[in-house]
């Protein structure tokens, strides 16, 4: 119940926290497009790009959806649903290193 | 609603989960949207993964274009701060302010979309001509030529039962400049003997722009979703919200989480669409 | 004199080397199986009888106690994986895992489209010629650059497999347009042909199967009233059969018609001349199926599979390589 | 605590007609209606294959008394074509799948049923409920009227494997489409049901307390939830494809009919679809059986008046094998040309999630032991889903397994196989629930008589259709063909052919007594109480039929699902609202 008799005052601290993390998203955007310019090999511009994105995923799901004050079983959904996320992930991996044949093309 | 059934856990959060029915429900949506947008990006990881040589640019950058989609994430994230700080103002019983934030993030999205209209009318602007024998353009002998149609050239037909552009008696093709140069070589007289295929920059051209298109498209109906949505409690939710502030506030909250989550599939899309 | 073979409702007859480990497993499998349904169905019908509801009869309430379900299913699991690691594991890698080495194979390349299968045969010079996709055409089926050195001697078969006994066949499986399946039931072999892809298959006929020695194998008797279109249409008749005036109604050698009709016509007259039994064979004992719908006659998609010894099979390519060479001129 | 008190006193208002039963919140119309419209679409997908049973037994033979009245594009003069075969084929597959089976266990029996047993005055979201619903008739509708696109409809199997699929006529557009509307019917629905089972439950109704049909459904939700989205996904690539002009699922060099397809930008995988595909449908087979597995759990505990056997191994092996249906899908692939490594992980989890079935008819069949079992009409029916869904499972076996797949893949045998699962697994199933719950939707019992006719002939009759599959299946006949006699090894098998299309039109007439007990019963069958059949779940707490807002006092439970027998006790039930 507590969230619906959240006082003012814990509001306009929700909004200070809102703010920070519209900085860091602001932040981290020009670094992905910075990283971009200085032209990494494949591998390492995969990895920044996933990592940086990572964490601007993270701001907005901990911070601007609240995940990180919920708790209980949505925990364990998201989990299930991460898990089965990477095994869909797998999928061209799988496809690709394990196939008899050769490509014609 | 009429011969409305109380529904326990309607506002207050059940034991179990911490939530709300709706937040619950909405929470359980965004799971099948991680498996929806999962399943594309392995979809692309796969295709990208076999793809014939040279048929996959280097990165998005060589053919989409990088600043007007920074300007677009910039947008976007800002539609959430103004989404948050919109549920924020009704949780302080700030009803005006909340609408106001509301009707912000509304224009942002509208921002968004119509820098997204640019970006794709662009590309329907611009051909790709893959010839039979290579052409010298420039100076290069070149198996094909980006440009776009010049002035009087005849119209393109699309074969309906293929889907694509018939092959043309000719065309004329006022090719692109070359890279680090503004000047563009002279328009060029293409046989339609010569033609393998044409194509503009739609998702028909090649396997990167379908995915391009797919993603950005599906992530563009979820934009327009959520507009809808947004515009519906704008028009309707301050009346709801002088009657019952509490449940305005949830369903803002809701809104909200959908509108999150549509940001956080952009933070994914624009990296790996347009930089990788 | 060899023993009689023919299809009938369990599996078709076994003509490649690898195929009994398949067939053991199958087995196997179905004893294992008929053990598990028998054992639960005992059970199942002593329970039917015994509980029923009935007066004076009460359920009971404790749960029974006991691990005979607990050990049942252990068992199972632990024979499940004996299956998987004994039987299944070894022959999967066998068929996937270890090609014949490329000196002692004999390649085909087996070019799969809407209805029909194109086999490509390198020819004397054991060469494959390049192909194409742009010179594919109704004479070109496979798309060969004739004018390459290596293509010369080629030959490209339309729905007719040949191929030796007793070596080992290495099939280069590709498609033009949609995905089919190369299968062979006789031989054990299944394997999708996938579009912009080219899978490798291997496998060896038994030495005695060869065509003409299947075929006789496979003579059958009918007795009339077993003898329907439907199941004789691919038959051909071993003897003649005539009518009471002495005329020829099925001769030596002839099937029953391309029609229903016709076919059931023909076998009323032959019960009129008071034939009770048709001996026949199939005219051709082994086909190559294709196993995945593609499209509105994927059922007729079927080649012609003879299988001959060395010196046949030599004979067979020299006469093909002359016919191109014929076709030259 | 949750105190939904205030539903006692909703408001009686007289709610016009269309409010009432067409545009319905109530989770018990809107049951119904799914109920109702899937059985149409049964009996429908069930027809189109009678007909394509003519063919398979008599080929090129002019189809009887219908044949003419087809049109020119399905049966020319009277003859089902190629084209027919294969659509009636495919649009068999997904009628039945998507329209009529999910639609029934979730829609209808999950909708109608769910709530009742967790004491709930309805769906977490009544009206989300509806648009479930509405979501779905068009759908079905879609998919129907693609009969009457130029080339007919979807012709490419249920599975709409690309290129084939890209390639095909029109009606495969709008397969697509109202693959669309379906899978976002499903999404809907499993969210609310999800919620409901997790938030709506009655006090004192803990997750062990929970019968095993709502664990079922909980199960089947989550399937639905994190299994569907990859189809839609694979879904919106095959309309790029085919609309857009893309090259998802088309590889680069295709040469369709002798022609060079230049104006395609290639390099797509063919293979892809089939991984997006079976990362649905393998789950989706789940999706199938558990609600007909919690079905029969109600009836068997009912019917034996003692509790189920093993409840809580019940519980945790729906969960596992909800759980591993997502890492089994290549199974169906083995032929594509997978190498060993992952043939091997796909045979082992599938020989891994065959114990868990193992363990689940295993305990109920248990449960019969030390019973007392009213052969009632439902659990005739149930108890003859258990041998029949055995066959199903056995049968996976050998098409689990690489090396005994190379000989069975895409024969009958998978046909057979697959059937028994579904068609005496969860048609029985479906029916022994209708025969069970009716008294509570109506107030009136079915005819025994009749419904025991029903159960004799379509035992039979269901055995005599699918057990000579397997023997064809093992004599090597292909599915799919349109003509199983042109092959060689095929006409050797056409005398079963003939006999199971024969038991598939008897078993038509065996539906014939129900049909007429379904609606006889509605208007004229005797009436019973809230509890005819003395049962112990929620549902059966509530006045039948129950009114709006389900239940007369907001129901609190005592103890376990399934108290019966009791020692000690003056009736052989203890209801879960009563205190004990």
């Amino acid at each position: 119940m507590s969230h619906h008799e959240m006082t003012a005052e814990e509001v306009s601290h929700h909004v200070r926290t809102y703010l920070k993390v519209f900085g860091a998203l602001l932040v981290l955007t020009v670094i992905t497009v910075g990283v971009f310019y200085l032209h990494l090999p494949i591998v390492g511009a995969v990895v920044v790009a996933l990592i940086v994105a990572s964490i601007k995923g993270s701001l907005v799901a901990c911070y601007f959806m609240h995940l990180i004050s919920e708790r209980g079983l949505i925990y364990w959904i998201l989990a299930l649903c991460a898990l089965f996320f990477v095994v869909l992930l797998l999928l061209p991996v799988i496809t690709d290193h394990e196939a008899v044949g050769t490509v014609t093309h | 609603m009429s011969a409305a059934v109380a529904i326990p856990h309607d506002m207050e959060p059940h034991p179990v989960t911490g939530m709300y029915n709706g937040k619950f429900g909405l929470w359980l949506f965004l799971a099948s949207e991680v498996m929806l947008f999962g399943a594309l990006f392995s979809s692309y990881v796969l295709l990208r993964m076999g793809a014939p040589e040279g048929t996959w640019p280097k990165h998005g950058a060589e053919i989409l274009n990088v600043p007007l989609a920074t300007f677009n994430t910039v947008v976007l994230i800002t539609s959430s701060v103004t989404m948050v700080m919109a549920w924020a103002a009704l949780k302080m019983n700030n009803i005006a302010r909340g609408q106001l934030f509301l009707t912000v993030t509304f224009l942002l999205a509208g921002a968004f979309l119509v820098v997204k209209y640019f970006e794709y009318s662009e590309k329907f602007n611009h051909f790709e001509v893959w010839l039979k024998e290579p052409m010298v353009v420039d100076g290069n002998s070149v198996s094909s030529i980006r440009g776009h149609l010049a002035k009087d050239c005849p119209p393109l037909t699309k074969e309906t039962h293929i889907r694509a552009f018939a092959i043309p008696e000719f065309i004329l093709l006022d090719p692109d400049a070359p890279a680090g140069s503004k000047e563009h070589p002279p328009t060029l007289r293409i046989d339609g003997g010569n033609i393998r295929r044409i194509s503009d920059f739609g998702p028909a051209h090649s396997t990167f722009l379908a995915t391009y298109f797919t993603l950005t498209g599906l992530h563009g109906l979820h934009i327009i979703g959520g507009m809808v949505v947004i515009l519906y409690f704008m028009l309707t939710g301050s009346r709801f919200a002088q009657k019952r502030p509490d449940k305005y506030a949830d369903r803002i909250e809701c809104t909200g989480l959908y509108w999150h989550f549509v940001d956080l599939v952009w933070i994914f899309l624009f990296p790996v669409l347009y930089l990788l | 004199m060899q023993a009689p073979m023919h299809y009938g409702r369990w599996l078709p007859p076994l003509l490649s080397e690898h195929g009994s480990q398949i067939d053991h497993l199958i087995d196997v499998l179905h004893v294992f199986m008929g053990v598990l349904f028998v054992g639960w169905g005992i059970f199942f019908l002593y329970c039917l009888t015994k509980y029923r509801q009935r007066p004076g009869h009460t359920a009971r309430y404790e749960p029974v106690k006991g691990t005979v379900s607990k050990y049942a299913e252990i068992g199972v699991g632990a024979f499940e994986a004996f299956l998987l690691v004994g039987l299944s594991m070894p022959v999967w890698s066998a068929y996937k895992n270890d090609p014949p080495a490329p000196a002692e194979r004999f390649e085909v390349r087996v070019v799969a489209e809407q209805f029909q299968w194109n086999f490509h045969y390198p020819g004397k010079d054991g060469k494959f010629g390049p192909t194409r996709a742009d010179l594919i055409s109704a004479s070109n089926p496979v798309g060969l650059v004739e004018t390459d050195p290596a293509a010369s001697d080629d030959i490209v078969s339309v729905n007719e497999f040949h191929l030796p006994v007793g070596r080992d066949i290495y099939v280069r499986l590709t498609t033009k347009d949609v995905i089919h399946s190369f299968a062979i039931p006789t031989m054990r072999v299944k394997q999708d042909a996938i579009p912009g892809m080219e899978i490798p298959i291997w496998f060896k006929v038994k030495e005695d199967a060869k065509s003409e020695a299947i075929r006789e194998r496979m003579t059958q008797v009918f007795p009339m009233r077993k003898a329907n279109w439907y199941r004789l249409r691919h038959h051909i008749a071993t003897q003649d059969y005539k009518d009471k005036d002495g005329q020829v109604l099925l001769a030596r050698g002839q099937d029953l018609g391309a029609t229903y009709e016709a076919g059931q016509e023909l076998l009323e007259k032959l019960e009129k001349a008071g034939v009770t039994e048709l001996s026949m064979q199939p005219r051709n004992p082994l086909e190559v199926i294709c196993a995945q719908l593609c499209g509105n006659s994927h059922f007729k998609m079927k080649a012609q599979m003879v299988t001959h010894d060395d010196a046949g099979f030599a004979a067979w390519v020299e006469e093909k390589s002359k016919v191109i060479e014929f076709d030259d001129f | 605590m949750s105190k939904h008190d205030t539903h006692a006193d909703h408001h009686h208002e007289e709610l016009p007609f269309w409010r009432k039963y067409i545009f319905s919140v109530d989770h018990k119309v809107i049951g119904v209606q799914y109920t109702i419209t899937a059985l149409v679409f049964l009996m429908f997908g069930f027809a189109l294959m009678m007909i394509m049973r003519w063919q398979l037994a008599y080929p090129g033979q002019p189809i009887p008394f219908i044949g003419k009245y087809l049109g020119d594009t399905i049966a020319l003069d009277g003859i089902l074509s190629g084209d027919g075969y294969n659509a009636f084929g495919a649009m068999h597959g997904t009628i039945m799948v998507f329209l009529a089976i999910v639609p029934l266990g979730v829609g209808g029996f999950g909708n109608y049923v769910l709530p009742l047993q967790i004491g709930a005055p309805d769906m977490a979201f009544p009206r989300l409920n509806m648009a479930s619903y509405w979501i779905y008739l068009p759908g079905g509708i879609i998919m129907l009227a693609s009969f009457f696109m130029p080339g007919g409809a979807a012709n490419s199997g249920w599975t709409s494997y690309a290129p084939l699929s890209v390639i095909a006529t029109t009606g495969q557009t709008m397969w697509l489409l109202g693959m669309v509307f379906l899978i976002t019917s499903s999404l809907l629905g499993s969210v609310n049901f999800i919620v409901t089972a997790v938030q709506l439950r009655a006090k004192g109704l803990s997750f062990f307390r929970l019968p095993f049909f709502v664990w079922a459904q909980l199960v089947t939700s989550f399937l639905l939830l994190l299994a569907f989205p990859p189809l839609e996904a694979a879904a919106v690539l095959q309309l790029m494809d085919r609309v857009a002009g893309t090259s998802f699922f088309m590889p680069t060099g295709l040469v369709v009919s002798g022609v060079e397809q230049a104006h395609l930008s290639g390099g797509g995988s063919p293979l892809l679809w089939q991984h997006l595909f079976w990362f649905l449908a393998h789950p989706e087979v789940y999706v199938l059986i558990l609600p007909a597995l919690g079905i029969i759990s109600e009836i068997i505990a009912t019917n034996t008046r003692k509790p189920l056997w093993g409840y809580k191994s019940l519980v945790y092996s729906a969960i596992f094998l909800g759980f591993m249906s997502f890492i089994v899908w290549a199974h169906h692939m083995f032929m594509t040309g997978m190498g060993t490594t992952l043939s091997t992980f796909f045979q082992a989890t599938t020989m891994i999630i065959s114990v868990p079935s193992v363990i689940i008819l295993t305990c109920l069949i248990i449960s019969l032991y030390g019973a007392s079992i009213r052969f009632t009409v439902p659990m005739l029916f149930a108890l003859s889903f258990l041998p029949m869904f055995a066959i199903g499972g056995l049968t996976g076996l050998p098409l689990g397994l690489t090396a005994s797949d190379i000989h069975l893949h895409d024969t009958y045998y998978v046909i057979g196989h697959f059937h028994y699962v579904v068609a005496p697994g969860t048609i029985f199933a479906v029916f022994a629930g209708i025969y069970h719950w009716f008294p509570k939707v109506t107030g009136r019992m079915m005819n025994s008589t009749l419904g025991r006719l029903h159960w004799f002939f379509s035992f039979i009759f269901i055995n005599g259709v699918f057990m000579p599959m397997l023997f064809q299946g093992m004599a090597g006949i292909l599915r799919r063909q349109y003509d199983q006699s042109e092959q060689l090894h095929g006409a050797s098998a056409q005398g079963l052919s003939v006999m199971v299309s024969w038991s598939a039109w008897l078993l038509f007439v065996a539906q014939i007594p129900f049909i007429i007990n379904f609606f006889w019963s509605i208007w004229k069958g005797q009436k019973v109480g809230a509890n005819p059949w003395e049962a112990t779940t929620l549902e059966w707490a509530a006045p039948s039929p129950p009114p709006h807002g389900n239940f007369d006092t907001v129901p609190v439970v005592y103890c376990g699902p399934y108290e019966y027998s009791v020692p000690g006790k003056k009736t052989d039930f203890c209801p879960q609202h009563v205190v004990a």
